[in-house]
């Protein structure tokens, strides 16, 4: 039944990222284009998470761990810019 | 808040959040990770421009689980009104008086605002008072702010003590 | 052995005088004077036994591969010419001390000289030809630093690159010609080439193989018609000339005519062309000699005509002949480095060289007057004196010779008139200087300091008493000389007095001669005067200013400064040689079984190339094309994940983050607006080329990957546990297998951030002070919630950046990652809450950071060597402590450390520098 | 899997390679980096693509190649590096210059002149 | 491996892995669908993080089960939580910052609009 529900999952989350990247695509403004950005780090994060169970090692968790950490200050980074355009100030 | 323990509570915050990480507990670990957690505050204490003073830790646990609540209830709001064909919504902007200080209090606030039923919070005002929230879909501005105000910040005010 | 250390000595010498050149112009002199002395008495150890008719050799192997070995011998030949060098080297050097004004640096003259010894002394002792060839060139290279001593002259300069550009010229000519003849003989060691001699000559490449050895040799000598550097090389300073043009440098092209004689000497081309050139070169500096009004001049074209001489001599090829030959070139290098030596004395006592102003000298210095008449009576053939005997045994060679049939008899009578000439030009260099009228000279002269005539006395005595006892002074060395040149124990015999015949009437002949052509010379140079023959030097300035103009052409043609065509160049080249290559695949795919293609991997593979078109297509708007880079960053990361490298992926991640931020802190700097600059063309050519490049790669990629293949981690996987003491093998070949690796990639990564730092200095940024429609930035710098959050984030990141540096030995993670980690909190903490924030808080010097991070690593590295283990060889050891419990420690989390710190140190400087600019500088704004 | 590997690293190269011939900095350097993971990702296939065999002993035999991967993990810092570096020297031209054409700024004039 | 859980342990797993996975799918469809950038921010913020957060606790009950002790996934899930908020927020100004035309049928309901403008005044 897991390997089922995690292939299915596996499927939803494939189809969850086409989609950020049909947004991604779409625009319209550079705002949009960051959110789908970001939305694509978690769902990835997510990917990584159940890869880790799919092949049962925690080795992926790290990885997992630091897109975490990482995409939110790509994120702030990004909007910080078309706030102030200088991001370290 | 002695000179080499400056932060005594993040320090064992930060022990746990070690043996957290490294998913196990081993007296060899536990030493390391305390030599971390004693090390890592004399770097950054003075990088923190506000003091965590949890008053009452108990009420901080009870607060993160009506967050986890809300946030599992706002998510079906959500998905209802995503999923839903052709249901007009009414998105709106609400202004929130905030009634708590500090930081600390008010990032809280305001992130579980953003996290919870069809709410995010997006400007504070210049004095600093108000929030501006943008509402998904919403009715009733006032009953959500009551709404805010007796779920989220009142208690947040007994944790914090502010 | 002795041979060897002879050979080195002057190299090493030449070292003694600049260490001592602050100190007194004499213990510079003594100290190359010592070398020198050495040096000779080295020679004078080993001379008795090559007298005795042995070879002292000495073999090392240097590049065997090659056939390239340090080989040494000296047989009679090389003993003539070591004889020659050291001791005219050491007059030179003691002439030189007195000669020398106080400004020239006397350091790096004496030198120069060693070096050029040593190269010279090199050449006549090399018994292996390339080696020969080597120290060849090290002569042309010498010699050109000695010509262009005095660099500040213009014409000294000029001199010194025609003798570079002439002798190196020839000098690949020369290496061409060895290797046609090392690949004949199939060896390039001396007794080989030798032994293969009749091979060689009868060889069909033989022919080319002489030319391009004459050439070489002809260039160094200073033969026709490459004879016309030597003149402008008299710009050096006297005693150089003395020394490079009378004993060794346009000596050693003789010395290879007569090295390679056995080999490639006796056919009729060598006699044909070797004769001939000498023939003409006598002349043709007979004539030009008598013509020059300048002292050295005079000199320079004399010794062109003496080689001349000497090589026509070496073209005949008789017995007698070569005999003759070897005997000319001591006494040439003996009264000529004489003349040379007086030449210098008269100007620097006098402060002129020019023979129309000169005259009169007698009375002012007689003792130098007595040793020119002697030595240049040498060089005229006067008797009593070496050069009669050596001009008396040329005449009966040249006349004695039959080579031409009927018309053999026109080079006895040429050979009279260079006679002649070469009197005459001997008397005018003696009269018109000592005797003849007085003239105003610019200085008062007198006599040279004694020390300063000493060597000239030296010389002239040793052409008086060769002269007159030539058996007894030369035969000695002579015998073994001719012995090696010749083959075959050959007898030397030199007679004063061979009775009443033909050499001897052409003696009388040339004297007469001689004074009546000197007599009548105004008549010679006002007929000289109706042509103006172009100087030589403006021919060589043409043609060099003819290549240089050409070279400019193509470069104006090929450097056009547009970085786009040089790009498109260049991957044009890679296409160009790939294709080829993989057409010759006979099928792209290999017999590796492949993976089939799941979900994920298919829209993963979709959203990377999706995003990758996407930063192609959005590249006008640079955030858009910036964050399509970023998508393709995570991807990548997660294929590395997919394909089971945790490292690479984390890796991966954080470099991807930074490198982003880097962008869009450079963003800001940049132009807002984009013109659209490309035309349709160049678009259609361009993504042509990149088709193209990617379809190569593409399938090179797909060739790689369905073809088996056997690597040689099973070493690193067996040896990880037991030799590096951790588990994560990656992690365990950077620490500790290929640590060097990593030690040079995290010294690349300070040397770039100290390069950026460089980089971004003083440099004044233009500043953008709204967006792109013209809407002024936010107010707030700072918001709130973000710096409460980063400072909130701020230990947890430090946390977590602690715990992959510690796994790193084991389980995915390390030094590398954690360090990016650390940054980009930091980073974070600039963004949130700002450079001051960050400085009044953490006030670090990121430069030294990275600098210690980089000290530990290597030191780390070099620890290891206290224990005798090589360098980076990682130590570890499990300790079992009452509470803590089994653990390890090793010397590769110490590296890692400095890889951590050196990586945090030199991210930081990069970030942080490059965001301090805009808080540094006042914004410069768009268009102002 | 291989075919698509394949496909996706050409793709990566071919825009990369497209983006490094535009004649603005700022492209080339996106570009730039684009290719150091294309080069990236050619030189980790030469350990061939291989799934779940983390080379980390005790992780269950039979492992993957790690040696291509210390290799890469060299390589991405050092692309790094040189990302950052040209990122740079962008910026200083365009700070030197006022412009981030990649062309000497003569270069256009000269292409008028030959009009 | 997988398949030597007892039969309601799975159950539970699965079920917050399904559920994680639909949020999360829903989330992306909602960034997809939903009319301004204001409305767009909401769906990712809540219930993608949600969906991972789903994910998270199945991967931290399939491994407590599995391995024994496991409660490291939890730190993604506070990283998370702790992020989300600050990048909606940021994301938000500069939406407003930007004056990003919205829904025709958004209202606003400010007293004093003019004390969040960021114009220089």
């Amino acid at each position: 039944m897991l390997t089922t529900v995690l292939q299915f999952a596996f499927f939803m989350f494939s189809v969850a990222l086409l989609l950020n990247l049909l947004r991604f695509f779409r625009g319209p403004d550079l705002l949009d284009r960051i959110l789908a950005l970001d939305t694509i780090y978690i769902n990835s994060l997510a990917l990584l998470i159940l890869l880790g169970m799919w092949h049962h090692t925690s080795f992926y968790f790290e990885a997992a761990l630091l897109i975490a950490m990482l995409g939110f200050i790509g994120t702030v980074a990004a909007a910080k810019f078309l706030l102030r355009g200088d991001i370290i100030e | 808040m002695s000179k080499f323990l400056p932060a005594p509570r993040l320090s064992l915050f930060l022990l746990g959040f070690w043996l957290l990480i490294q998913n196990n507990i081993t007296p060899g670990l536990i030493v390391v990770g305390s030599i971390l957690a004693i090390a890592i505050p004399l770097f950054t204490s003075r990088g923190s421009d506000f003091h965590v003073r949890v008053a009452r830790p108990w009420k901080a646990v009870e607060y993160c689980f009506v967050v986890l609540l809300d946030i599992v209830k706002s998510n079906f709001s959500i998905a209802a009104i995503i999923l839903s064909p052709r249901r007009s919504i009414y998105p709106a902007w609400v202004e929130y008086p905030l009634a708590i200080e500090g930081e600390l209090p008010i990032t809280i606030l305001a992130s579980t605002i953003s996290l919870t039923p069809g709410t995010i919070s997006i400007e504070f005002s210049h004095d600093g008072r108000t929030l501006l929230i943008h509402s998904l879909n919403v009715k009733d501005a006032e009953a959500m702010i009551a709404t805010i105000q007796h779920r989220y910040e009142n208690r947040l005010k007994v944790i914090f003590q502010c | 052995m002795y041979l060897a250390l002879m050979v080195a000595l002057p190299f090493l010498g030449a070292i003694a005088p600049l260490l001592v050149r602050h100190h007194s112009r004499r213990t510079i002199s003594y100290a190359a004077g010592a070398v020198a002395v050495v040096s000779l008495l080295l020679l004078g150890y080993l001379t008795p036994s090559v007298l005795a008719g042995e070879v002292p050799q000495f073999l090392a192997t240097w590049l065997p591969q090659l056939g390239l070995h340090v080989a040494f011998r000296l047989d009679g030949l090389s003993l003539l010419f070591a004889a020659l060098i050291l001791g005219i080297g050491l007059l030179i050097i003691i002439y030189a001390h007195f000669y020398l004004s106080q400004h020239d640096d006397a350091g790096r003259f004496y030198a120069c000289l060693l070096l050029f010894m040593g190269s010279m002394l090199g050449i006549v002792t090399a018994d292996n030809l390339i080696l020969l060839w080597f120290f060849w060139e090290l002569t042309s290279i010498s010699s050109f630093l000695l010509i262009g001593f005095w660099f500040h002259q213009s014409n000294a300069r000029r001199g010194a690159r025609m003798a570079l550009a002439i002798t190196g010229a020839g000098g690949l000519a020369l290496l061409a010609g060895i290797l046609l003849i090392g690949n004949i003989a199939g060896s390039y060691q001396l007794d080989a080439v030798f032994a293969a001699a009749d091979a060689i000559r009868a060889h069909s490449l033989y022919v080319p193989a002489l030319l391009l050895v004459l050439i070489g040799a002809f260039t160094k000598s200073a033969q026709f018609p490459f004879q016309f550097w030597l003149p402008h090389a008299m710009a050096a300073p006297t005693p150089v000339s003395a020394y490079l043009h009378s004993a060794t440098m346009v000596k050693a092209g003789i010395f290879l005519l007569a090295r390679l004689f056995p080999v490639l000497g006796g056919t009729f081309e060598w006699f044909t062309i070797v004769t001939l050139v000498g023939l003409a070169t006598m002349l043709f500096g007979a004539y030009f000699a008598l013509l020059k009004n300048d002292l050295k001049g005079l000199l320079a074209f004399s010794t062109i005509s003496h080689l001349g001489l000497i090589t026509m001599l070496l073209g005949l090829g008789t017995h007698g002949a070569l005999l003759a030959a070897l005997f000319h070139i001591l006494n040439h290098a003996t009264f000529k480095a004489g003349l040379f030596m007086i030449a210098g004395i008269i100007d620097h006592e006098t402060g002129s060289r020019d023979l129309r102003k000169l005259g009169g000298l007698r009375k002012a210095m007689p003792m130098t007057m007595w040793l020119a008449m002697i030595t240049s009576a040498a060089m005229a053939g006067v008797p009593l004196l070496n050069g009669f005997l050596s001009k008396e045994m040329f005449f009966t060679e040249a006349y004695q010779q039959h080579l031409f049939g009927g018309l053999s008899w026109f080079i006895p009578v040429l050979v009279t008139l260079g006679a002649m000439l070469s009197v005459a030009y001997s008397i005018r260099f003696v009269y018109d200087v000592f005797f003849d009228k007085a003239h105003e000279l610019p200085k008062q002269p007198h006599e040279p300091p004694i020390m300063m005539r000493v060597p000239v006395l030296i010389l002239a005595a040793l052409c008086i008493t060769v002269g007159i006892a030539p058996m007894i002074m030369v035969s000695g060395f002579l015998t073994p000389a001719l012995t090696s040149v010749a083959g075959a124990d050959a007898e030397v015999y030199i007679a004063l007095w061979h009775g009443f015949n033909l050499p001897l009437l052409m003696s009388v002949l040339a004297l007469l001669g001689g004074i009546i052509i000197y007599l009548q010379r105004t008549e010679l140079f006002n007929f000289n005067r109706q042509f103006d023959i172009r100087d030589a030097k403006d021919v060589f300035a043409g043609i060099v200013s003819r290549v240089t103009r050409f070279c400019d052409n193509l470069m104006q043609r090929i450097e056009t400064g547009s970085l786009q065509r040089y790009m498109a160049a260049l991957f044009i080249l890679v296409l160009v040689f790939v294709i080829p290559e993989l057409m010759n695949i006979s099928a792209l795919t290999g017999s590796r079984p492949q993976l089939d293609v799941d979900a994920i991997s298919l829209s993963g593979a979709i959203i990377l190339m999706a995003a990758a078109f996407g930063a192609v297509i959005f590249h006008r708007q640079r955030l858009t094309s910036l964050l399509m880079l970023s998508v393709v960053g995570l991807m990548v990361s997660l294929v590395f994940i997919q394909f089971s490298a945790p490292d690479l992926a984390m890796t991966q991640l954080v470099v991807e983050v930074v490198s982003i931020l880097l962008m869009i802190l450079a963003l800001f700097f940049m132009p807002q607006r984009i013109p659209r600059s490309s035309t349709g063309g160049r678009v259609a050519r361009d993504i042509l080329i990149a088709g193209f490049v990617g379809g190569v790669v593409g399938s090179i990629t797909f060739a790689l990957l369905t073809r088996p293949f056997s690597s040689i981690s099973d070493y690193f996987l067996a040896n990880s546990v037991p030799g590096g003491g951790g588990t994560n093998v990656v992690n365990v070949i950077l620490v500790d297998f290929r640590g060097f690796d990593t030690l040079g990639e995290i010294t690349v990564l300070a040397i770039a951030a100290a390069g950026i730092h460089k980089l971004l200095n003083n440099l004044r940024p233009f500043m953008p002070s709204g967006d792109v429609d013209g809407r002024a930035w936010h107010q707030v710098k700072h918001p709130m919630m973000l710096q409460t959050i980063s400072q909130l984030v701020l230990p947890l990141a430090l946390m977590v950046s602690m715990y992959i540096f510690l796994r790193g030995h084991n389980l995915p993670g390390g030094g590398f990652i954690a360090g990016l980690v650390t940054a980009a909190a930091m980073i974070l903490q600039y963004m949130a809450n700002g450079v001051d924030w960050v400085k009044e808080r953490f006030n670090y010097n990121y430069q030294s950071l990275a600098a210690i991070g980089v000290l530990i690593a290597s030191l780390t590295g070099v620890g290891s060597w206290l224990f005798g283990a090589n360098f980076l060889t990682s130590w570890f050891t499990y300790l079992d402590w009452p509470i803590v419990g089994k653990f390890e420690i090793a010397t590769a989390i110490l590296f890692d450390l400095g890889v951590y710190l050196t990586v945090i140190g030199a991210t930081l400087m990069i970030l942080a520098n490059f965001g301090q600019m805009t808080t540094r500088h006042r914004p410069r704004q768009e268009g102002h | 899997m291989e075919t698509l590997y394949a496909i996706t690293v050409g793709t990566l190269t071919a825009c990369s390679v497209y983006l490094i011939l535009r004649a603005r900095s700022f492209p080339i350097v996106i570009g730039l980096t684009m290719l150091s993971y294309a080069v990236n990702l050619f030189l980790f296939s030469s350990g061939r693509l291989v799934i779940d065999q983390v080379p980390i002993i005790g992780a269950g035999e039979p492992y993957t190649d790690p040696l291509p991967q210390a290799l890469v993990l060299t390589a991405i810092v050092i692309g790094f590096a040189m990302t950052a570096y040209s990122i740079i020297l962008a910026v200083r031209v365009r700070g030197e210059f006022g412009s981030d054409e990649v062309n000497e700024p003569n270069y256009q004039a000269e292409q008028e002149d030959k009009r | 491996m997988l398949d030597t859980l007892p039969f309601w342990l799975e159950l539970t797993i699965c079920f917050f892995i399904v559920l994680g996975a639909c949020f999360a799918l829903i989330g992306s469809i909602g960034l997809l669908r939903l009319p301004d950038f204001m409305t767009r921010l909401h769906a990712p913020t809540k219930n993608t993080t949600m969906g991972v957060g789903g994910v998270i606790l199945g991967s931290l009950i399939y491994f407590g089960a599995t391995t024994g002790f496991n409660i490291h996934e939890l730190l993604i899930a506070i990283f998370l939580f702790l992020t989300a908020p600050i990048s909606a927020h940021l994301l938000a100004k500069a939406g407003m910052h930007r004056q990003l035309k919205l829904t025709e049928n958004t209202r606003d309901l400010r007293k004093k609009p003019e004390q969040f403008s960021d114009e220089q005044s």
